[in-house]
């Protein structure tokens, strides 16, 4: 009976819910505030970014954290639209929080860069500090380049670079299709140019646009595809653009390799499925079959830690470890949180990822230098991938520093840096 | 001859899809003069509970009873929602139906999670019936065509056989009429609505694993079908029939173009530049536009004949 | 000389393969109080929707004053003065009874599409608004919603809207349709005081009001004009006997 | 409108909660001001800012949807529209090739929204009802895939930024502190609501009413319909233009989704729950929605279901929104009745309050069991996690909410007889 009153009175609460986890908070923490969709249409992002992050967290605070305290996520729900990213900004700054981790959506990372830099420059007693998880278009580090603002993925062009660099000699006509944005655009643009660069013996048969989320068949293509004779698909399309077009793909008996950049992401194995297998080759930061591919035993644990907890998606940003390894070197190194400081340090920042490489927070655009992979989706592999009895197995590595590109950033920083 | 097989051919499956989903709307709209937005989220919820159905009992029972779910949640939607804000009038309808959707929508990311899932077309069927200039036709999408014109045939012969079709039909070219005539348009309403949400289960269940099936497939699809239901015109079954076929072929055929407004204007672009928003408008290639040509479409026609395509009304 | 009010010349509409109306040639005289009579389904309130441009007419022509209406939308044939009331009450349901009657004020009174001229200073119109509000009787329901107001009243506002713009000519359809026998001779009081020295034409059913009212009356069944003159020569016409015995007798 | 009418006494009442709607408005920034930190709370500074151009927003989408019985399902494109104008305006503004002080940009902003409802009215205008909505949806959509599409006005998906301090100022301010920009929006909200309140009680306004209710007769008093119709377009889009504008201003970013099927969605959500058939209604709808998506999903995962019942429940059993449901209580009011609610109101809040925690509770239990497990989170309450796969947590939701909601509709009826009840008394009185 006293246990069905507990959940009467916390019944009476319940609209009034609490994310995550909860009242009992202790104090002495460091709290990193987390813009993300947690809800609309990019919700499921949201969740998986939370949970890879906060695993990357918790294995931070089991070394100790940083200063002595734990780190602690507080979430914010930005609902993939800029206005309310920013308006979640102003709370987390509210609440004291100077350091912001986010990065789904380039317009909401466009949004978040701008507006962390103009309050920083309106409000110079309680600056903010913007940490980039994974929005990868160019122009954040490029021509937009803020001081505030620290990219922890590899952006487009190094995408780009590692797909040709790791392209098979074999494989000598390609076919381009992106999604008629910003994104799909600078990938195709990209491509382009890496292909005159690295592989000069391939060649272009086909270059597509397709309006992003319109097309709902694209059996279409398929015979455009096929007529070209092209030996593999590089493609920037995610989501159901993705799956749509590999689908009529296969249905349309299409016998090609599909190179792409987000099919590795949450929910991508399980809408490819065994349709996907042995013809999508994906960019990524790493994934869980890295560790047992090279015999990496701190890679092996990660995994095996990482699975322990159910989370039914891989742990394919390693990033996100880094990018807490080099937050609470940096805050040690600052000995504080305060915003320019710890942006100090992170300048040229270097620590040893989880396979072993070194990664540097380059100064000159805030831009991480790391290694890529690129992996097939396919079986038996030693850690399938969301349960589908298929996983990723490495093809290819290229090293951070054939991805480190010039740039054009011209930094504007703070008085006295 | 290739360039154009192919396409029609899919562009066929594609509209005989829409034709599933529009011809319930078309229906509902024509009797009730609501504009369901509900529609296309009790598509979606057809096709997860085909999922979930597939998974426990097998495609084939999930073929038969999914739909009839569907059915069942149209019939409580119209007995206990709609027809309490009748009396507000139609904008009151279509606003009830609209909130819906967001709850729809919601509930099924709540109850599925917000991943695709994997359902997946039926062992049985997942084989290239025949090759068509080395390019393959799945055995999936002839069923599929095979169901919507199963679907075609059995409407027709509801409508024109059938006492109760014989009142729809009346009901959709003089609504007041048939209610003054005494019959109990209520239930009429009901098996109405009820009906028109078995249709977009059945499309949900047969148009779920032809797509993806995931919480955004509704959002994404139901603009499109009013399109066509509007493009097609009210009361008009075969109206809506042509205007589904006419848009999945646009919507398949624009893609295999790739000329641009600036082929054709050539030393005026050349003047404009590219540079510039105009020269930019002109230079897209009608193959990138295609999936917008339908909502052009619709504007066109309801700017100058509100009827629509074949419809008896105005919408 | 004077262009008749209104003048009708071999109008025809048909509805798909179906004629209504199957050429009638009417003239209306100015001042005069016209009445159409006929059975159910003789097309006369068709008659009035092809002369107030609801419907296009097939062929023939209509002409105001001398003017060719016949090709104009309601709204131009109601600017050059011809209103006309509806059978089936049609007032603006949800705004005030006062606010009905200075709509209808407002075209006449020179404000077209004006965004810029606060209606609460506009004396003028409003005390005129007023003024009609106390001739239909209804200004102790100056402030209720029209849709509130009782039947009888509604055919008064309906009335009221209908002459408000100060139209010339001013077609009525069964303003008395529906009331009871006081309130029918109310109504006609009401009618004679508001169309005093305008062209009145009308459908009514209410021999009473028809004979009372009318100088003149029209009789149309199956869509012609079978007779039409003074009232004591329609009562006593054959053709209308007939007519109207067949009518009965069906 | 029915306050149109509204008798002289009352509206002097009205003028003083204007005046003190205004007033909490201008004072609400310093109720948050964090003393400690000398600091001024921006979230609450932000929403309000948000708040003031929704009201704006909605109040201009209400000149078509309350006043003139239109249903746009694609009024969020003269409002970004004019947002982007403003960026382009504040980037000139930056070259100094446009020498508009800051406090006039929003005018600026309304004029490109005229022109931009000028072209889309034209078009949509041609029809009424469903075809408006339908056409009005179609060129949201056409208008948004531009957006993505085409970088050099709209800057693709990253949408175009610019400064608001590039721009001068009439008195010398910065419009660095959001503050600053805060008191700009209130003052803008005041002169646009008081210009959209102008323009109901003028010739065309009252022929906007007069089209909503019954289209043909207006046509037989001298209106062509569609060109009220079209002013009344054209006129909205000068407001939702400001809004635009204003957004422009705050948020320095304007990117696809000023224009997005999405906010058009919000807006009829907002008009609607507000309450269309009165003018104060849409105001009520912005700030209540504006509190809930900036405030309520701080809270909870699942808040659009939230919404979404709610505009259910608005549409089935509250036509008249928000602000139906308060003028209903007018006359009682007015004959001091008002007190005699109390009671009933008490007795009816209790079940009420039951079935909405056991309604809440399933929510978010379920919302728990699938989002919530992706997420690795546990429901706490008082410190103590919530098994949401134990069965406890699961009765007593269902209880509060089957036998609440067995109780509300029992009280429910109740409730209805009293006010039934005293309604007719007081109608009995005063004839």
């Amino acid at each position: 009976m006293k246990k069905y009153l507990r959940c009467l009175a916390a019944g009476a609460l319940s609209a009034g819910m609490c994310l995550g986890s909860g009242l009992a908070r202790a104090e002495d923490t460091i709290k990193i505030a987390f813009i993300a969709p947690f809800s609309g249409a990019f919700a499921a992002n949201g969740d998986a970014w939370l949970k890879m992050l906060t695993f990357a967290m918790n294995n931070v605070n089991a070394k100790g954290g940083a200063l002595g305290k734990k780190f602690e996520l507080v979430t914010f729900d930005d609902k993939i639209q800029p206005a309310e990213a920013l308006i979640q900004l102003k709370a987390a700054t509210d609440q004291n929080l100077p350091i912001i981790l986010g990065g789904i959506g380039s317009n909401v990372a466009a949004a978040m860069e701008e507006g962390v830099e103009k309050y920083n420059r309106r409000n110079p007693e309680h600056r903010a500090l913007y940490l980039n998880l994974s929005a990868l278009s160019m122009p954040l580090t490029e021509e937009n380049c803020s001081f505030w603002h620290f990219r922890f993925a590899s952006n487009v062009t190094q995408r780009v670079a590692s797909l040709i660099k790791g392209l098979p000699k074999d494989i000598t006509k390609v076919y381009l299709m992106n999604q008629d944005y910003l994104y799909g655009q600078g990938v195709e643009s990209d491509t382009k140019k890496f292909l005159a660069k690295f592989r000069p013996d391939v060649k272009i048969v086909g270059d597509e646009f397709v309006p992003m989320g319109k097309i709902k068949d694209f059996s279409s293509y398929i015979p455009k595809i096929k007529e070209s004779g092209a030996q593999a698909l590089i493609t920037s399309n995610w989501g159901p653009d993705f799956n749509l077009l590999m689908k009529s793909g296969n249905e349309g008996g299409l016998d090609i390799k599909y190179y792409t950049f987000s099919a590795h992401l949450n929910g991508g194995p399980t809408s490819m499925g065994p349709e996907g297998g042995n013809r999508t080759i994906t960019v990524l930061e790493g994934h869980d079959n890295v560790g047992a591919d090279n015999h990496i035993p701190t890679a092996e644990d990660f995994v095996k830690r990482w699975r322990d907890t159910k989370p039914g998606i891989d742990f394919v940003w390693t990033n996100f470890q880094t990018t807490f390894d080099m937050l609470a070197a940096a805050i040690n190194k600052a000995g504080s949180t305060d915003p320019l400081k710890v942006a100090l340090a992170l300048e040229g920042m270097q620590t040893t990822d989880i396979y072993g490489h070194v990664n540097t927070m380059r100064k000159a655009d805030h831009q991480i230098q790391m290694p890529l992979y690129t992996a097939l989706f396919t079986k038996p592999v030693p850690n399938d991938s969301e349960g589908t009895g298929w996983g990723w197995k490495t093809e290819s590595m290229v090293s951070a520093e054939d991805l480190t590109f010039p740039t054009a950033c011209q930094m504007k920083r703070p008085d006295g840096t | 001859m290739e360039i154009v097989l192919n396409p029609l051919l899919n562009g066929f499956v594609y509209g005989m899809l829409l034709f599933m989903l529009a011809s319930g709307l078309t229906l509902i709209f024509s009797m009730m003069g609501v504009l369901n937005f509900a529609h296309a989220g009790i598509y979606m919820i057809g096709a997860y509970v085909a999922f979930d159905m597939s998974r426990l009992i097998g495609f084939w029972a999930a073929l038969i009873v999914a739909p009839l779910v569907c059915a069942a949640i149209g019939a409580g939607i119209e007995v206990w929602g709609l027809r309490r804000t009748h009396h507000n009038g139609h904008i009151a309808e279509l606003l009830f139906t609209f909130g819906l959707f967001f709850i729809i929508e919601r509930g099924v990311q709540m109850v599925w999670g917000m991943l695709p899932v994997p359902y997946r077309v039926p062992a049985l069927l997942d084989f290239p019936l025949f090759r068509l200039y080395g390019v393959d036709f799945p055995a999936y999408r002839a069923f599929m065509l095979l169901i919507a014109g199963g679907m075609l045939l059995a409407i027709r012969l509801l409508l024109t056989r059938t006492r109760v079709g014989l009142i729809i039909q009346a009901s959709l070219t003089h609504p007041q009429m048939v209610s003054s005539l005494g019959h109990n348009v209520p239930r009429v309403f009901t098996l109405v609505f009820a009906g028109g949400c078995y249709l977009a289960g059945l499309a949900g269940v047969i148009g779920g694993n032809y797509q993806v099936t995931e919480p955004a497939m509704a959002a994404s699809l139901g603009p499109i079908v009013f399109v066509v239901v509007v493009f097609g015109g009210l009361g008009s079954l075969s109206g809506c029939f042509v205007s589904s076929i006419v848009i999945g072929m646009v919507q398949t055929f624009a893609v295999s173009i790739d000329g641009s407004l600036a082929d054709l204007l050539g030393p005026i672009v050349a003047w404009i530049g590219t540079d510039n928003l105009a020269g930019e408008i002109l230079s897209i290639p009608v193959s990138r536009v295609g999936p917008l040509l339908p909502y052009a479409m619709m504007v066109g026609i309801l700017m100058f004949r509100p009827r629509g395509l074949m419809g008896t009304r105005d919408t | 000389m004077e262009a008749p009010a209104l003048s009708l010349k071999n109008v025809r509409k048909n509805f798909g393969p179906v004629e209504i109306i199957r050429g009638v040639d009417l003239d209306i005289a100015r001042g005069e109080r016209h009445a159409i009579i006929g059975p159910n389904g003789a097309g006369k309130t068709t008659l009035f929707n092809l002369i107030s441009g609801r419907f296009p007419i097939s062929s023939g022509s209509i002409a105001l004053n001398g003017t060719r209406i016949d090709q104009l939308p309601p709204q131009n044939i109601s600017r050059l003065g011809l209103s006309r009331s509806f059978q089936i009450t049609s007032i603006f349901h949800r705004m005030t009874v006062f606010e009905n009657i200075r709509c209808a004020l407002l075209w006449s009174s020179g404000y077209r599409y004006s965004f810029w001229s606060p209606l609460w200073t506009q004396k003028a119109l409003n005390r005129q608004a007023e003024q009609l509000l106390d001739e239909l009787n209804l200004a102790s329901r100056r402030d209720l919603q029209a849709g509130l107001l009782s039947y009888a009243e509604q055919r008064a506002l309906e009335i009221g809207i209908t002459i408000a713009g100060g139209a010339t000519v001013v077609l009525l359809d069964e303003p008395t349709a529906g009331m009871s026998h006081s309130e029918t001779e109310y109504a006609q009081a009401l009618i004679r005081r508001v169309t005093e020295g305008k062209t009145l034409l009308m459908v009514e059913h209410d021999m009473g009001v028809v004979f009372g009212l009318a100088d003149r009356i029209s009789v149309v069944v199956y869509g012609q004009v079978i007779a039409s003159g003074k009232p004591e020569d329609i009562r006593n016409d054959r053709a209308v006997k007939e007519a109207y015995l067949g009518a009965l007798t069906e | 409108m029915n306050e149109a009418a509204a008798k002289p006494p009352k509206r002097s009442r009205q003028l003083w909660l204007w005046a003190a709607l205004i007033l909490i408005g201008v004072a609400m920034p310093w109720v948050f001001y964090d003393w400690h930190t000398a600091r001024q709370s921006g979230f609450v500074l932000t929403m309000m800012s948000q708040m003031g151009m929704m009201v704006i927003f909605s109040l201009s989408y209400n000149m078509l949807m309350g006043q003139s019985g239109l249903l746009s399902f694609g009024h969020a494109v003269l409002f970004g529209l004019g947002g982007y104008c403003t960026v382009h305006f504040l980037e000139a503004a930056g070259h100094h090739s446009f020498p508009v002080p800051l406090e006039l940009i929003p005018l600026c902003a309304g004029l490109t929204g005229l022109g931009f409802g000028i072209v889309y009215g034209y078009i949509a205008a041609t029809q009424r009802a469903t075809a408006f909505a339908m056409i009005t949806l179609g060129l949201g959509e056409l208008t948004t895939t531009a957006g993505i599409m085409f970088h050099h006005f709209f800057g693709g998906e990253g949408g175009i930024s610019t400064d608001r301090t590039n721009a001068s100022s009439l008195f010398g301010l910065s419009y660095g502190a959001s503050v600053q920009v805060y008191y700009l929006i209130l003052a803008w909200t005041v002169l646009a609501a008081l210009g959209m309140l102008f323009l109901t009680k003028t010739p065309l306004g009252a022929m906007a009413n007069a089209t909503r209710d019954n289209f043909e007769r207006a046509r037989f008093m001298g209106y062509d319909p569609r060109r009220v119709r079209f002013l009344q377009f054209a006129l909205s889009g000068f407001f939702a233009g400001i809004g635009g504008g204003l957004y422009a201003i705050t948020y320095e970013i304007v990117t696809y989704d000023a224009v997005s099927g999405a906010l058009s969605a919000n807006v009829v959500l907002m008009t609607y729950i507000g309450g269309a058939t009165f003018f104060y209604g849409p105001i009520l709808g912005a700030i209540l929605i504006t509190l809930l998506q900036s405030g309520l999903s701080l809270l909870s995962n699942a808040w659009l279901i939230y919404v979404g019942v709610l505009f259910i429940g608005m549409v089935t059993f509250a036509p008249s929104g928000l602000a139906g449901i308060i003028g209903a209580h007018g006359p009682l009011a007015r004959a001091g009745r008002l007190g005699r609610l109390l009671v009933p109101y008490l007795r009816l809040s209790i079940p009420a309050f039951a079935t909405l925690i056991g309604f809440s509770g399933a929510v978010e239990l379920t919302s728990f069991l699938t989002i919530g497990e992706a997420q690795g989170k546990h429901l706490v309450l008082f410190g103590e996690t919530i098994q949401v796969w134990t069965p406890q947590p699961w009765i007593v939701t269902a209880i509060l909410l089957i036998g609440g909601g067995i109780w509300l509709r029992r009280e429910c009826r109740a409730f209805a007889r009293i006010w039934d009840d005293l309604n007719a008394d007081l109608k009995d009185r005063s004839l």
